[in-house]
């Protein structure tokens, strides 16, 4: 197990490097210069290259690359373009509310999904299993944003239950995490249910009914606890791509995250900030598939790593 | 401890009258069992033979109600004076494990991979003795030393991904024998084990059923099984019983020409070796069956009214009954 | 009536619509998935002969004198958006764009997923090892994010944003072809061909080609409906296609100025958008269910 | 039976998986699938291999034909070490030997129809034309049984022992002198198996045809071969001609393996060796004679020694202290 932990950490962290070397690339090496973004446009080009040579982008790539990274490893993520002021701080004020409603997000998805893929794995084939299903279907098809807003119009602004959008407590988190519930959901309910329905075939669902056990103990003590397993594996994955794809969430619902400092900067081309941003995220990816495959050996009784 | 007192009564453990069993595929039933009838006497052993197909595994299933839908069974099974089709799911529930256990083919499959084995053991005494945890547990592992197992103070603790094969029927065996049944099912208890286990698992089965006086109905395809550990013997063969009668008769004279044919069909472990003698042909599938007698395409002795009727089953002699017209009137 | 020569004529087009019927029966989500597919991408390719107006084109009678869009009338069927526009025409024609970038960005997709996949497969070993750490890379890079700041920094043109898409959306189909191909290669009817003396590369091509034909398929229908909701993303972000070519993601972004008292821009272009994306998901499934039974199950 | 020059000679053949562990994957061990067994085999003749699951009968099988690598060892066929061809050699060589499946499901191509499955060999070989290639594929299915109208059908139409035909059949199709059969009638039902035990007789006969029978089931080993092997554990225990090794065995596991199988006769009485405990873990073997675990004869020099592979009657070879 030791060992095996060991393993994945050295190929996350391979990972890792591997995309920050993608990402500075392709964010550093582009047709913009960021000097005349810096300087704006009317500045001398003494002035521009002055700021070139302090910000060090006249040195070779590579040698920026690894002054970038030393720096990363003292915990500096460089300056913003723009605002002059540390990335570092920049994303660590944004960092709790984006994980607030990342957090809000995959509940709601857990809550909706779970009890649906029971419901629909015990009645499958039925008619009310395919109307659900149906409607999981549309459900993976929606745009998040749309659906955001069709839930903002009706419940924020017809009926004025919900906040309009803006970062805060709870109240402000309930309709984002439902938004994106809906669309995510799908995906826990229909897991669940194909995973229930291949369970509920095994040998051992047989002996336990052989036992004399009711349908209801069946289902939660044998199908259910197996079940599960696959559920866990994606739950944790899901909850690093959805700190990824916040983006879209925290802009329709004007909530002041991660999401919203990255696509800020883009529009900014702040370089660094954007850097900054799709490496944490990134990092967080790479660690809660890290987590998942750990925590995978305790609930499996199987696994063993060796 | 009324169970000792009823045993000792003439009347059948188990009656199955008139079994019928369909499936439905692709919005059609068919045939698997077709009117099978048998019993079983208080301690003893039937064994149920025949080959994949034949409907033998469906039987037992039925007998325990754990056949899914959409699959329609009707006849008879009474169980203690008691019709088990006509039971209410929750009436089931109490003979399931309690009074009938079962052991399936597969013990690499058949026990749950994430719960202890004390636990699978336990869940049994718990729902049908209604005892605590620590209780369940105790017995677990009392019950782990009376079949067999070796340590059974940490096997208990342990998952059943961490026992052989063998271990793993014998704690199979270990649930179903929990709350003393008076009828144990063994559906191909021992076909994924190697001859070795199976010589253990076999003398284990025997000599619990001996101890508690426990009837076994064996559903097997192995002959061999059969002759070393039933008193009865019931041949399957397309959904209908074709012959039965003690081991003695069935082994030593058997009527029927698919019997026959099985026994000549093994090689032998003893004597000249010789060329085997075949049934011919294949198994007829559930979709096209033969009308009349089902083994007359493969029959070698098929006569025109084999083809045309299907024969009921004759008395050979006392208890000895064979489906074939070649027995039709006795001997 | 002759009834016998009916019955002989008749028989075999009963037949036929017989087995259609059992396959509609069967896998009602294909036939329906591709019929939706089928009547968006006609819409899509008609749209300079079927739309009542020009997509770009603005008509003072659109608005009111307020400036306020005029509502779904015998004119402008759907509406019109807050520039005057018409919103029927900007749907037919944003679903050309929809469309080929989904398309084509899936083409990228698998191009680049089925041949890593093939070579990890294949060839194992430290290529493996290399192949699938440069996927888990792919795979957690933030979609969105990364694309968004790739298509700020080189341009939003088409060809950008399929091309983005289409680089950094392979790694899924890259993981199931390695997987796939692994799995294939250990069935025992590949040990036959390898003990009648078969080489590997007749092994690959009669074999395991075929058998990770069915799993790429389905995942690649899925993928059209994934991108065109990541294109339209880009776009309701402003990244994405540029006004005042339409667009449905762009429209959702623009009829977001006039949805509390002109709703229809938002609404047709997202009923479109979701429609779309169904029917590739209806497809999607409806394949798995026949091509990848397996896996069916799995996912 | 057949006396004549050895066909194939196998000397040494070991097969070691690696385990590998810890955060670089180094070995750290091996199961010992295989553990040096030698045979030789003449033309004509036919080797049983029995032992239970996990005794390396299988992976020895597919060692001689290399479809697994051996560890070590010689496998010498017709005077030509199979061990040391090169890859593409070794394609060659496979027109000689050939092997037969466990499972008739999983080792027949499904999109493949049987004339497809059947001419495979050849195109892989480059034998002959089209039309001859199908013309064999006919002569083949009527030679195990089967309709050559058949031909076009695909194996899901076929019943179990009907697929195991059609397997046989494509293991003659390059008219091979030597067929590894593994466990070939161990997934059929008994009024089926006898037929195809039947069928592989009567296909030595005609072509002369040797054979190596691995199988677990001893009524069947017995029926069918001229001398057996018993193994346990990846090592040979004892080997003898059939006849003589059912008349006296002398290694106490070939004894508790014989008298373990049920026999279909209620008056078959006999004394019962039940052995106690499981098999052990080939990656873990106990140390000395690998039996000793379970021997009900075991001794102190059991534990320590392994015991040397010695002929104690004419054509008969135990490895046991006992002799």
């Amino acid at each position: 197990m030791g060992a095996y932990i060991i393993r994945r950490i050295g190929q996350a962290i391979i990972v890792l490097i591997g995309i920050s070397i993608i990402a500075f690339l392709l964010l550093y090496a582009v047709p913009a210069d960021p000097a005349r973004i810096i300087a704006g446009p009317h500045a001398t080009p003494d002035v521009v290259n002055q700021i070139r040579i302090n910000l060090g982008l006249n040195l070779p790539i590579w040698e920026q690359y690894l002054k970038y990274m030393g720096n990363l490893l003292h915990g500096n993520l460089g300056t913003s373009y723009i605002f002059h002021t540390s990335v570092m701080s920049q994303i660590s004020s944004r960092m709790g509310p984006t994980a607030e409603l990342a957090l809000g997000c995959w509940i709601m998805e857990l809550i909706i999904g779970i009890p649906l893929g029971i419901y629909t794995a015990r009645h499958a084939n039925k008619v009310r299993d395919v109307v659900i299903s149906a409607l999981a279907l549309i459900g993976i098809s929606l745009p998040v944003y749309w659906l955001g807003l069709l839930l903002l119009f009706a419940f924020g602004f017809k009926i004025q239950i919900f906040p309009l959008g803006g970062t805060g407590g709870i109240y402000y988190l309930i309709l984002p995490s439902i938004t994106y519930g809906i669309t995510g959901a799908a995906y826990y309910m229909r897991l669940l249910k194909s995973t229930m329905l291949d369970v509920m075939n095994q040998d051992y669902v047989r002996t336990a009914r052989a036992k004399g056990a009711s349908e209801r103990r069946v289902i939660y003590r044998h199908v259910l606890r197996n079940a599960l397993i696959p559920v866990i594996t994606f739950a944790g994955i899901d909850i690093g791509t959805l700190l990824a794809g916040v983006v879209l969430i925290e802009e329709t619902f004007n909530w002041n995250g991660m999401g919203m400092l990255a696509y800020q900067a883009i529009g900014n081309q702040d370089i660094p900030v954007i850097m900054g941003t799709v490496l944490l995220l990134a990092v967080f990816v790479v660690l809660f598939n890290l987590i998942v495959d750990i925590v995978y050996g305790f609930v499996d009784p199987r696994i063993r790593y060796d | 401890m009324s169970k000792v007192l009823e045993s000792t009564d003439l009347q059948n453990v188990l009656e199955v009258k008139d079994l019928q069993i369909e499936f439905k595929v692709d919005e059609q039933y068919y045939k698997a069992v077709h009117g099978v009838n048998f019993h079983i006497a208080p301690g003893e052993t039937l064994g149920l033979v025949g080959e994949s197909g034949c409907g033998k595994s469906v039987t037992s299933m039925s007998i325990m109600r754990l056949l899914k839908d959409p699959t329609k069974v009707s006849g008879q099974i009474i169980y203690q004076g008691r019709d088990l089709l006509k039971l209410t799911e929750n009436q089931m529930r109490q003979v399931r494990g309690n009074e009938i256990g079962m052991i399936f083919q597969e013990p690499m499959t058949s026990l749950n991979p994430v719960h202890k084995i004390g636990r699978q053991i336990g869940e049994t005494l718990l729902l049908h003795r209604g005892m605590s945890a620590s209780r369940a547990r105790k017995e677990s592992i009392e019950m782990l030393k009376r079949v067999g197992i070796p340590r059974a103070e940490q096997i208990v603790d342990e998952y059943p991904h961490q026992l052989s094969g063998g271990m793993r029927q014998r704690v199979m065996i270990a649930i179903a024998m929990a709350c003393n049944p008076s009828l144990l099912i063994a559906d191909e208890p021992t076909t994924a084990l190697d001859v070795t286990i199976q010589a253990q698992i076999l003398e284990l089965m025997k000599q619990l059923a001996k101890e508690n006086g426990t009837s076994i109905l064996l559903i097997t395809h192995d002959l061999g099984v059969v002759a070393e550990t039933c008193d009865r013997v019931a041949v399957m063969y397309a959904g209908r019983i074709v012959e039965e009668g003690s081991v003695r008769k069935i082994f030593k004279n058997p009527q029927h020409p698919y019997t026959r044919g099985l026994l000549n069909s093994i090689p032998k472990l003893t004597g000249e070796r010789k060329r085997l003698e075949p049934i011919e042909g294949n198994v007829p599938s559930l979709r096209n069956m033969p009308d009349g007698c089902r083994f007359a395409p493969r029959c070698p002795f098929a006569m025109d009214k084999c083809v045309a009727h299907n024969p009921e089953l004759f008395e050979v002699e006392d208890g000895h009954r064979s489906r074939c017209f070649l027995q039709e009137g006795g001997q | 009536m002759s009834t016998n020569v009916g019955a002989v004529v008749q028989a075999p087009t009963k037949a036929r619509t017989g087995k259609f019927k059992k396959s509609l029966k069967r896998y009602p989500l294909v036939y329906l998935g591709a019929l939706i597919i089928v009547i968006m991408a006609l819409l899509a390719i008609l749209a300079p002969w079927i739309s009542p107006h020009s997509p770009i084109a603005t008509f003072n009678n659109a608005l009111s004198e307020q400036g306020i869009p005029v509502g779904p009338s015998r004119e402008f069927l759907l509406g019109a958006d807050g520039n005057g526009r018409d919103v029927l025409s900007r749907v037919l024609w944003g679903g050309r764009i929809s469309l080929l970038i989904g398309l084509l960005s899936m083409i990228i997709n698998l191009v680049v997923g089925t041949v890593l996949g093939l070579i990890a497969g294949v060839f194992g070993g430290w290529v493996d090892a290399l192949v699938m750490r440069i996927t888990d890379t792919v795979l957690a890079f933030p979609f969105l994010l990364f694309a968004l700041a790739l298509v700020a920094i080189l341009g939003s043109s088409l060809w950008n944003i399929l091309l983005t898409i289409g680089i950094l959306g392979w790694g899924v189909m890259a993981r199931v072809v390695r997987g796939q191909v692994l799995q294939v290669r250990e069935l025992e009817y590949v040990q036959a061909a390898r003990a009648l003396g078969a080489t590997e590369w007749r092994i690959m091509f009669r074999i395991v080609l075929p058998n990770v034909f069915g799993p790429v398929i389905v995942l690649s229908t899925l993928q059209v409906g994934a991108n065109i909701l990541a294109a339209a993303g880009l776009s309701y972000l402003g990244m994405g296609i540029q006004p005042p070519t339409p667009d449905w993601g762009g429209m959702i972004q623009d009829g977001l100025t006039t949805y509390t008292y002109a709703p229809w821009e938002m609404y047709s272009a997202g009923i479109a958008l979701v429609i779309t994306v169904v029917g590739f998901n209806m497809l999607g499934d409806g394949l798995r269910d026949i091509l990848d039974p397996q896996s069916a199950t799995r996912q | 039976m057949a006396q004549g020059t050895p066909l194939l000679e196998v000397q040494g053949l070991k097969k070691y998986f690696p385990i590998k562990r810890g955060v670089f994957r180094h070995t750290v061990g091996h199961v010992r699938a295989v553990d040096g067994v030698d045979f030789t085999l003449r033309a004509g003749e036919t080797l049983g291999v029995v032992g239970e699951s996990g005794c390396g009968k299988s992976t020895m099988g597919r060692s001689v034909l290399r479809l697994i690598e051996p560890s070590a060892g010689n496998v010498i066929f017709e005077g030509k070490d199979v061990t040391k061809l090169s890859k593409s050699q070794m394609r060659a060589m496979r027109r000689e030997m050939q092997l037969v499946f466990q499972d008739p499901y999983a080792s027949l191509n499904p999109r493949n129809t049987i004339a497809q499955t059947l001419m495979e060999p050849m195109q892989i070989h480059n034998i002959g034309t089209r039309s001859s290639q199908m013309e064999r594929v006919r002569s083949l299915l009527d030679r195990v049984g089967l309709d050559p109208e058949y031909a076009n059908r695909y194996p899901h139409e076929f019943s179990g022992g009907q697929r195991q035909r059609i397997g046989i059949a494509r293991a003659l199709t390059l008219n091979p002198k030597l067929i590894i059969l593994d466990e070939p009638v161990a997934a059929l039902d008994v009024s089926v198996q006898s037929q195809v035990l039947n069928l592989l007789d009567d296909l030595q006969e005609d072509f002369n045809l040797t054979y190596i029978f691995v199988a677990h089931d001893l009524s069947v080993v017995r029926h069918i071969s001229d001398r057996i092997m018993v193994m346990y554990l990846g090592n040979m225990a004892e080997s003898a001609d059939s006849d003589e090794l059912f008349i006296d065995p002398l290694h106490p596991y070939t004894q508790a393996l014989l008298s373990a199988v049920p026999i279909p006769d209620p008056d078959a009485k006999r004394e019962r060796i039940i052995l106690q405990g499981d098999l052990p873990s080939p990656a873990n073997p106990p140390s000395g004679c690998p039996f000793h675990t379970r021997c009900p004869m075991a001794m102190d020099v059991c534990k320590r020694e392994k015991p040397v592979w010695k002929e104690v009657k004419p054509n008969h070879q135990v490895a046991c202290h006992l002799y």
